[in-house]
């Protein structure tokens, strides 16, 4: 029979792992000879160690997630890409003017969660700009949005389209419109999610990791091509009870964006010069004590 | 002043056989009396049908001029935070302070005073309690076993000094010593084994101030009364 | 008894939510930061079926972490109960592990157990096995003189036994901490499923944090308080039984 | 007394350290997952300042927020012991605010108390008093008849007097929890840190896990564990004041 | 089979005045012996020191012959979870079914041993705790007031009953009754008062194992030697 595959996601299922379940139940695994049991995420979930326990085969880890645990030498290896655009990004009201200059920052209050990517992102902003810490008001965040709300903060992190849609929608309907602030408009490229496995299985297993990447990848291409709207929202909407099918939609339509910036772009690409940026920020950072090469973690299709 | 009771039944749930069944008796205060019958015959349930903390199954209890009830029992303690004397202090009248203070003495507890009441002997326990309800506002006291780890000789002393100071109380002294209550009260209702008629029996005492001679002819026919009364 | 609690309940519930609607509408706040009425009707509406089997869900597990934390709480009170060192050391040990919130143990947890089952009955049972402990180690603790001696001076004393004549002569306290302690099995499995995250309720107020929807936590918290005083009432009749299947009645006439 | 407990802690910590690094070099687990020994010394020399100083600053927090509770515990203890429907219902309603996990809670408890100290304090009161409660009404709804006869037959007793006698009878269970539930004041207030505060060891917890960093969790486990200790111990022997306070010596011969 | 103390002083932490100070006395056994004397004298400290649970400040207590020894008293309990008579099953030796139902009978308590211990009056408490220690395997036996509740005609019986059952132990019974502990016991260990010397007297009783007559001039002059002992 199939063989059987344990598959462990970041966070929760919902339109930013629409690629993932689409694979799953429209048989691309299936069609690989494959049984995967894809397990949703959660915040104290950390799939690379759980490749490294044995509990799961593959994962979805953040970048930074990657290059500390290469930084403490674990043998992890990405072999797919899928955010190209990270879509942790800033929220705020509309009725300030759009932030079309990094300039524009100072003075402001900004959530951040300490410790988090939004910490490290924000912070390259901001030195990026030329602000230091006296110039604007770091807020700590946590987890609900009351700050923001009760207008404490200007600006507040929100991962794009899963929150970013709900929470916009639900502003709009009492007349508050909002915006969003993306680094990456502003030359920021820190990675996000990627798909990761295990040195162990692709010395032992490259068949199987092959065929999983190539079952992956064809799910979200599928999953995102415009004619399978429907049929990808439906798949959506049997792991995500809590999002009305209009905001699905909209969510969906903005995942495509961030993991396909082009319509002929090839889904999973590994944005290397994402990645060594990524690990400069990190160092800089201080956040790793020592240059990891993070490009030699990334897969190559057809190396032994 | 006086008790009766009419007519009373109480069987206990699960018991085989009631404990008063048409339970009938009189007894006029005011005085030392005594409540007497073997162990397991009703005293104590009898004492509590008196104060209200049980309801006869049928049947009356009526006590007249006696507003104020008191029930102690030989088991009761005093709070551990403070001394004996302490407590002793805090719950007697600001009048009855002198009345406390000579009971202490008669009694002989003063030595233990500063002693909490954990430390101290049975008899010295039956006694400091039995000195917290004298020195209250009451028309009845029922006594019930109050002075059974004590030792005679302060025991008879006890009642004298009992029967002094308070001559206008009503007091039904429950007890196991004939001597003791043939000599000393008024009245003893005597309580009597389940399948004897009457149930209870009032033979009345020598009411004596004063250790009398248990071997004089008038308590050996008293002490007789009661035992055959039994 | 049932229906008193499922009221009583109820009030506490609507002077939670009269509380915060009086808190909107004072302070002018909109619905994204708390629903109206209409809306949380919406939302009931919306998710009531979903989340009540959530919570369904989530109570078999609270009620089997209960039982696990109840046996836990034993068997530790019961050795930690001596005055040895080893007796000593059990009871550190117990209240130490306590120290550390499920929160900043939970990763290690996750290394030891893996996800799943195990993990969620885990946690809930460490989360409610605490105040159990307390109590059975106070009355554990604790010697019945008047009625220990005799066993004691007969040599008839087994560890079995002092536990057992401890246990009855507190029997009401100790029900009262089982019956009160389901509460906090309750909560227990909340907090490993919103950091486990994989089912029930608490996996569903993770996601409605996560698109910062207060109307659906409402509805959550009104569900979990139900259900919580239905099992309660069963915890204190069963309670009930038990005293009087030891034919606890006190002394004093039966009417 | 001190020492032993922090000995003793100390052997719980090596005992969980040892699991962790037998399970890593068993699995050969990467520094990532678990750690090596060397790794945690580097990590400890580089945080133990900072750490330490967060950790005295969650006890305090602790402390407060354990008189809160117990302040909070008696008062509710002493209205709930009453079997009167008021009492019940008292009971009841603090019973059900424990059964939503304080996870559930915390954003309506921020919209309500902002955040900052206020809302530490409270999150790690009421994750404290729910033990103290539990015992508290235990012992409250429970008469001790032969001393209380007394004070009932002569008019007497008022309800301080009654609390205050069922409390010297229960003295010892009662600072068995207290003394206990200090564990659970700091646990409470590393969760209030953890999801609001912007200070104390649960924030820098938080940090860690957003860090993957479980060298830093053991340090800060370690310091809670010893700070814990301390204060533990501290609460024991000021438990052992009042007993002789109260003369709590027992019958028998004193040596 | 001896009791004996030497020299014994003990005083508690915090008393005014040692409990015992040159504490001398021998104790010949077997038989049914007494410990008398005012209450707050000393009777259950000495028991404690019999039985180890309490040290001696200085002296020595020699028991020879006596190595099972057990030590009861009147406020013992039996645990609530199932009858009296169950629990006494349980604790009674295989072979001594049949003695521990004959003292049942001959203690008057068959008709309660269905009932929660709890739920008996307090002379039944007594009994029953006593018939739990009588079953068991001793050589001494010390019965600190453990039927100060029941009536003193129960009372005789259970006593005579015993003298006639275990002929063989050495038992020590406290009671405050003079008549009583004259008229059974072989020999009267009285406790006196803390400024008297010698601190105990050996009076030898009247050993008899029927009801006498408490006039009888031997039981006079018995009891008059106790009494002027105290
Ligand atoms: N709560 C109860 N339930 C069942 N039976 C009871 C209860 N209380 C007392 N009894 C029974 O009722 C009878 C009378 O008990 P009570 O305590 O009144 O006797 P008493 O005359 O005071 O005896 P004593 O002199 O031994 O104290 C006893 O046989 C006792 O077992
Ligand atoms: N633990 C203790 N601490 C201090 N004093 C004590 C302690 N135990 C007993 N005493 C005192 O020692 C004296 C002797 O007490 P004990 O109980 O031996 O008397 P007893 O002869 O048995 O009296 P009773 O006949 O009243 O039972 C008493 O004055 C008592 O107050
Ligand atoms: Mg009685
Ligand atoms: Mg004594």
């Amino acid at each position: 029979g199939a063989e059987p595959v344990v598959y462990r996601l970041k966070w929760l299922q919902n339109s930013s792992t629409v690629g993932d379940l689409y694979a799953d139940v429209h048989g691309f695994f299936a069609a690989r000879g494959l049984s995967v049991v894809v397990k949703p995420g959660g915040p104290e979930r950390d799939a690379i160690k759980e490749l490294e326990l044995g509990h799961s085969h593959f994962g979805v880890a953040s970048a930074d997630q990657v290059i500390r645990a290469a930084a403490k030498g674990a043998p992890v290896v990405v072999i797919a890409q899928i955010f190209q655009v990270n879509p942790l990004q800033w929220i705020y009201r509309s009725n300030r003017p759009p932030i079309d200059a990094l300039a524009q920052l100072k003075g402001l209050t900004i959530g951040i969660t300490y410790g988090g990517n939004d910490e490290t992102i924000m912070r390259t902003v901001l030195a990026k700009a030329g602000l230091d810490e006296s110039d604007i008001t770091l807020l700590s965040v946590r987890y609900d949005f009351t700050p923001f709300y009760r207008g404490r903060a200007d600006l507040w992190p929100i991962y794009r389209n899963s929150q970013g849609i709900v929470i916009a929608n639900r502003m709009a309907q009492s007349g508050e419109p909002v915006r969003f602030f993306n680094p990456a408009d502003f030359g920021v490229h820190f990675v996000a999610n990627s798909v990761v496995v295990h040195q162990r299985l692709i010395d032992t297993r490259p068949d199987l990791v092959h065929r999983f990447r190539q079952a992956l990848l064809q799910g979200w291409q599928a999953a995102l091509d415009e004619k399978n709207e429907a049929r990808a929202l439906e798949t959506i909407a049997r792991f995500d009870a809590d999002t009305p099918p209009d905001l699905m939609a909209r969510q969906l339509q903005v995942t495509r964006k961030l993991v396909r910036p082009t319509p002929d772009f090839a889904v999973g690409r590994l944005d290397v010069e994402a990645w060594r940026q990524t690990e400069e920020i990190m160092r800089a950072r201080g956040l790793i004590p020592r240059a990891v090469d993070v490009v030699s973690r990334l897969y190559r299709p057809g190396a032994p | 002043m006086q008790i009766s009771c009419d007519d009373i039944t109480l069987a206990f749930a699960g018991a085989e056989t009631p404990v008063f069944a048409d339970l009938n008796f009189v007894l006029k205060g005011p005085g030392f009396h005594a409540l007497f019958g073997p162990s397991g015959v009703g005293k104590t349930t009898l004492a509590h049908l008196l104060i209200d903390q049980v309801r006869p199954d049928t049947g009356r209890v009526r006590i007249d001029g006696c507003p104020r009830r008191l029930y102690s029992y030989n088991l009761e303690r005093l709070p551990g935070w403070s001394s004996v004397g302490r407590h002793l202090e805090r719950i007697t009248p600001p009048t009855r302070r002198a009345r406390c203070a000579e009971l202490a003495v008669e009694f002989g507890i003063e030595a233990v005073l500063g002693q909490r009441f954990a430390r101290l002997s049975l008899g010295q326990k039956n006694r400091v309690n039995l000195i917290r309800y004298l020195v209250q506002d009451f028309d009845l006291l029922i006594m019930d076993e109050s002075l059974a780890n004590v030792d005679e000789r302060t025991r008879e002393q006890i009642i004298a000094k009992i029967k002094v100071l308070f001559p206008d109380r009503f007091f039904l002294y429950i007890s196991h010593n004939v001597i003791e209550v043939a000599r000393f009260c008024r009245q003893v209702l005597v309580l009597r084994g389940a399948h004897r008629r009457p149930r209870a029996l009032t033979v009345p005492g020598l009411d004596g101030e004063t250790n009398g001679d248990s071997a004089s002819p008038a308590m050996a026919q008293t002490m007789l009364t009661i035992m055959n009364a039994v | 008894m049932l229906t008193r609690r499922i009221y009583q309940f109820l009030i506490v519930y609507a002077a939670g939510l009269a509380l915060l609607l009086g808190l909107k509408y004072l302070a002018g706040l909109s619905d994204y930061v708390i629903p109206g009425p209409s809306l949380v009707w919406q939302t009931f509406h919306d998710v009531w079926g979903r989340y009540a089997a959530d919570t369904l869900d989530t109570l078999t597990v609270a009620v089997l972490g209960q039982v696990a934390s109840i046996c836990l709480a034993t068997a530790i009170g019961i050795v930690g109960r001596q005055t040895t060192w080893f007796g000593n050391f059990v009871k550190v040990a117990a209240y130490n592990v306590q120290a550390y919130p499920i929160v900043a143990l939970a990763p290690i947890i996750f290394i030891l157990l893996g996800d799943g089952f195990i993990t969620r009955l885990a946690i809930a049972a460490m989360i409610c096995y605490f105040p159990l402990l307390l109590v059975v180690l106070g009355v554990m603790s604790e010697p019945v003189e008047e009625i220990e001696h005799f066993y004691r001076m007969t040599g008839r004393m087994r560890w079995q036994l002092e536990v057992k004549i401890r246990a009855f002569e507190n029997l009401h306290k100790l029900t009262t901490v089982v019956a009160g302690s389901a509460t906090l099995a309750m909560a227990g499995t909340i907090v490993a499923e919103f950091i486990a995250a994989n089912a029930g309720i608490g996996y569903s107020i993770r996601i409605a944090l996560y698109q910062s929807d207060l109307g659906k936590i409402l509805i959550a918290l009104f569900l979990i308080g139900i259900s919580l005083s239905v099992y309660q009432a069963l915890l204190e009749w069963a309670g009930t039984l038990v005293h009087r299947r030891w034919e606890m009645v006190e002394g004093g006439a039966v009417p």
